[in-house]
């Protein structure tokens, strides 16, 4: 069952706003558009719009629904999508003027491996882009790069720790 | 033919030996390490023994308890497949010692072409040009110096001990000689247990084309056309295909020969890679020869209907070579996408994880190796390649649609893969024109910007969203999400909308 | 090339033409029943739109829907597969009426050469030896038993309209003339809407061999060598091999000069398939021209490197033939097995149900067309063949041992499938020979006693159950299974056995 | 976790008996034997005995737990087999003096389809092998037989009536 009415999807960034009207027909850019879908899996869905075929799928691992957020897989390309129904956007008005875009905070581990140089101290200031921590894992050296402009507010983790799955290595404001 | 052998390997080339053997009556008796238990090829072999934790260390590189558990099981003959012992003369040795028949050449083959030095002499030898450089072993930095002041930069610092971009170290100028000539020797130290360097002209936009050569045990050699393996990124190949589009019938001949001197110079036997490098204006230098079966031997086998896993194991068992030169006919082109567990939006950052759903189409023309099904976790303890897709088509661009055919149907949930890398990888102008060398992926392809989205595949992903929201799919951490439910007003309010 | 076309057709056949036409960038359209609505060919399309409910003659079968979805989304030409209405003349001519090109004969040519009768007319005008038999249809009962005596028994009743193995009656003695003589037509009128009958020679063990031929639309004309179809059971083909071990050089090249004079005189242009019928003494006689491509196409495809379905997109755009009779040179040898939900145990009863876990391990030389998925419901309204496995391989012996190993690993739980027979069927005295014929199945192989199983085999499937009972996997019928608990006293019991 | 104890598993008629004495060693013929296995799916089995592998499935279909009968499918060979441990061993000897081979009294319907004949009245006796009826399914013409001597006891379809899968059509003895 879909919750009928207006949903603001947001891909990467850009935000597009479409309206359920029924289980099978949605109002978008002002006209009724026909579509049907099937969860191949729970993460997999096969979508048909207006008789094109599209196959769409989730990756659990860095989708944050309670953040509305969906990491969606289109023919092997990966899209961040932030998806709010009516209700979520009554909240947001309300809630402590949340930035809208997505709020990556905590850095967590990608994989089980060991820090080998861990280049912040709590309170440092960091750009897009800088290079966190080094990950060791495999014999390869993987850098750790910082999703946003932010200041360090935790950092749990110190050089020669090794590191579980998605244990959380630092956190920003 | 052989009636046990055993193979010491483990995910997709162990699936392939295994296979291979099942098809000439041979048993089969895999090893395999915690993490391994019920992967697929220690399921599929006919029998499957425990060799020890997961750590590679700690089982697939323990060559004694191999033998010994070949001896325990009556394995005529073990197979190395490629990676952990496969390049290690000391385990050759051990099954010579052992009287277990190594399937590859012999120790002293692998131990003397192993170094790059003495594989240059062999080259020297069979006069097969090589890439400008010195004799042996750098002493110092001073001779460093003098002799990259001799060959004249920019030079290439490389380890004698091994191949794959361990211990290596382009340098331009003599200022960058002294870290580089410290990083290089720390990096193979830790790679080989063995820090000698030598130092070699730096070829620019060198093409990196190899030759696949089958030799058996009474002298005779043959090759079965080049691969080209341009594709790399970080000296990993990615994607492989034959023919080069770079080659002409006149070279290829000349470097199929000069591939067949070498082998017998170095009283090579078995499946073996002559790896040449190409400059810009076409001249071939010797680089290296791979004692082993290498990972993209389908390219080969596809356009000339040989198994090479199948000839390997009748030249192991004394057989003579059952083709001559002139039976060797390649056909058509094929290409080899290697598909693995990585996140190529992520800096190629490995992917660990249990696969959940995995569809792929092959049909006409496609063949997979692969050794993981829907299920399977993939761990952070072995290589991150988990398949390899092999298309063959009468034409190059035929090749290109139809695996880029297969790519885009390709799909994987659990883990993330490159198959979106490879897809535009393979329709970069660059690599339809053919005109791409070692260089190109880290040079240029990966600041490509992405293209956009068109409208409709836009509005398929905002629905997607959507419906995975309705779907609560994304519970499995924390806060409930909030849904709200069709009251009958809501339902008219909308009607109203028609 | 065409830049958009229609599959009127599902299931593998239906995967295969959409993904041929992908690789040559034509953009493709399938139709669907309610069943279909996600199979995998409707979702891999780029398009898919609804025909009608489950059963074939509500969606598959209506013409005129397929035609105005076809107008409705800007198809050029429509690909009919096998089987539904790939053979119905009305539907070609349709396509010719509303301009959309038919990928394949003429719907004159289909009509002509679906007649028995006017085929045979063919053949003899083409020289082509054709079964002793009468010309035109039976009149009635006194005509039946007129010709019968002239041709003298055993004959063949056979239906004009149609094959298959429908509507056709073995008569050895003229007591069982008038029985076989009235079920013959009824089966006859029930399956083709059509109940003229006529009467040939029937041949002792039969052998069934066809030629691919390919017919482009300005006259040339070239065939790919033959398929043996033999191994059948109630007319319907269950391995095909290519070649066949009883034509030798000369026989094979007499009887594809005869394909292509059949085609030429029938002014066939397109794919399709000339089939002869072989007695004991390797006399050959002109059986049937199929219209269409056949299920067993790959068999050609693997060993000339050819794509027959993009060789019909290519003749349907009006293209000359790309090959000539010199360019085709087949290799090696290749089988192909068809997998179908059927319970070979229990008179092949087709098998229904939801498809949980497929196994199914491929690779070097193996080629599967496929058009379900682990999660696929199987149903009563379609074919039962789910899927197709070719191998090729150097020897007819090598061709056996590979198909022989993937079916030993294939399997498949949620429906019976026929791959147990089909590995027993491989591997029997008789195949393994190459001498059987197209009663072979039927008259032998059925009441063949199963081999018994040995102690390790037997311990395994005892440990098995036990495995199973202990799992409660079989509550999903009723009365709870009594669970003993392993209490302390009960452990220490047994450790005393140790 | 595996039910310790003795186990007499038939199979096709032939009896085996096991002893489980630990979650990985069994006791047969005398001889202990080690093993090891793994669930791929709830129906499929990975058996490894002393190093040799083996891969079974259970047909959920044909199994009738509750009467300890299990259809297993092994490399794409069926075998019907009985388990019973020593719970099932001791009610079988108070109980109604069961037979002991499989009782298979309800013949169901193997797949949807129309009744094209029907061949047996209530008290008819039939042999193993008889045809009871013809199954019209798919174009096919699919005789249903006997799988055993006995009466007819019930009949609950009649000529020209469709039946779904799995469907009673007669009941024996």
């Amino acid at each position: 069952m879909i919750g009928l009415g207006k949903y603001i999807a947001s891909i990467n960034g850009k935000e597009i706003e479409l309206l359920v009207i029924s289980e099978d027909t949605i109002l978008f850019n002002g006209k009724e558009i026909k579509f049907e879908y099937s969860f191949l899996k729970k993460d997999v869905i096969s979508l048909r719009i207006e008789g094109k075929n599209y196959q769409v799928s989730l990756s659990d691992e860095d989708s944050q629904p309670e953040e509305n957020s969906y990491s969606l897989d289109f023919y092997s390309k990966k899209y961040e999508t932030i998806c709010r129904n009516e209700t979520d956007l009554l909240i947001d008005k309300f809630s402590s003027g949340k930035k809208d875009n997505l709020q990556k905070n905590n850095i967590k581990s990608p994989m089980p491996g060991i820090i080998l140089k861990l280049n912040v101290k709590v309170n440092d200031a960091v750009k897009k882009g800088d290079i966190l921590l080094v990950l060791e894992a495999m014999k390869m050296e993987n850098e750790l790069k910082s999703p946003r402009d932010g200041i360090i507010k935790k950092i749990s983790i110190s050089e020669k720790t090794s590191v579980e799955k998605n244990q959380l290595l630092i956190e920003l404001e | 033919m052989f009636k046990k052998i055993l193979i010491a390997n483990r995910g997709e080339i162990a699936v392939r030996v295994i296979t291979a053997a099942k098809e000439m009556g041979i048993k089969t008796v895999a090893v395999y390490s915690d993490f391994d238990k019920f992967s697929m090829f220690a399921r599929i072999a006919d029998e499957a023994y425990h060799l020890g934790p997961s750590p590679a260390a700690q089982s697939y590189l323990l060559g004694e308890k191999i033998i010994e558990i070949a001896k325990r099981t009556g394995c005529e003959a073990i197979h190395p497949g490629y990676g952990f012992l496969s390049e290690r003369p000391i385990f050759a040795k051990l099954c010579e010692d052992n009287k277990i028949k190594f399937i590859g050449p012999s120790s002293s083959a692998i131990e003397f072409l192993g170094s790059k030095t003495n594989a240059k002499d062999i080259a020297v030898k069979a006069n097969v040009p090589t890439v400008p450089g010195m004799h042996g072993a750098l002493k110092d930095l001073n001779h460093a110096i003098e002799v990259s002041s001799q060959i004249g930069f920019p030079i290439l610092l490389k380890a004698s001990a091994g191949g794959g971009g361990k211990g290596m170290r382009v340098v331009r100028e003599l200022s960058e000689l002294e870290s580089s000539y410290r990083q290089a020797k720390s990096e193979s130290l830790a790679s080989f247990g063995d820090d000698s360097v030598f130092i070699e002209k730096y070829l620019e936009e060198p093409r990196h084309i190899e030759f696949q050569i089958l030799a058996d045990e009474h002298g005779n050699v043959v090759h079965l056309g080049e691969r080209e393996c341009s594709m790399q990124r970080r000296h990993q190949k990615i994607i492989e295909e034959s023919p080069s589009v770079i080659l002409d019938e006149k070279l290829r001949k000349e470097m199929g020969e000069c591939a067949k001197r070498i082998a017998l110079e170095a009283n090579y036997s078995n499946a073996g890679t002559v790896e040449f490098i190409l400059d810009k204006n076409k001249n071939f230098y010797f680089l290296e020869v791979n004692t082993r079966l290498q990972v993209e031997h389908p390219v080969t086998e596809v356009r000339t209907g040989l198994d090479l896993v199948k000839e390997q194991f009748k030249i192991a068992f004394g057989e003579k070579l059952s083709v001559t030169q002139e039976d060797i006919i390649p056909k058509g082109h094929s290409i080899e996408c290697r598909i693995c567990a990585e996140d190529s939006d992520n800096n190629f950052m490995p992917s660990t994880g249990k696969i959940g759903y995995i569809q792929k189409i092959l049909g006409n023309g496609i063949r997979e190796d692969s050794g993981v099904e829907a299920g399977d976790e993939i761990s952070v303890y072995y290589d991150p390649m988990i398949s390899k897709l092999i298309c063959f088509a009468e034409t190059r661009e035929a090749a290109i649609e139809k695996m880029s055919r297969v790519l885009n149907e390709y799909s994987i949930t659990g883990i993330k893969t490159n198959s979106g890398f490879l897809l535009e990888l393979l329709n970069c102008k660059e690599f339809k024109s053919g005109n791409y060398n070692t260089q190109f992926i880290e040079k240029e392809f990966l600041n490509r910007k992405s293209e956009s989205l068109d409208q409709e595949s836009e509005l398929a992903i905002a629905l997607s969203s959507v419906l995975f929201k309705n779907n609560n799919v994304g519970q499995s951490s924390g806060k409930p999400i909030i849904q709200t439910k069709n009251t009958e007003w809501q339902k008219k309010k909308f009607n109203s909308y028609r």
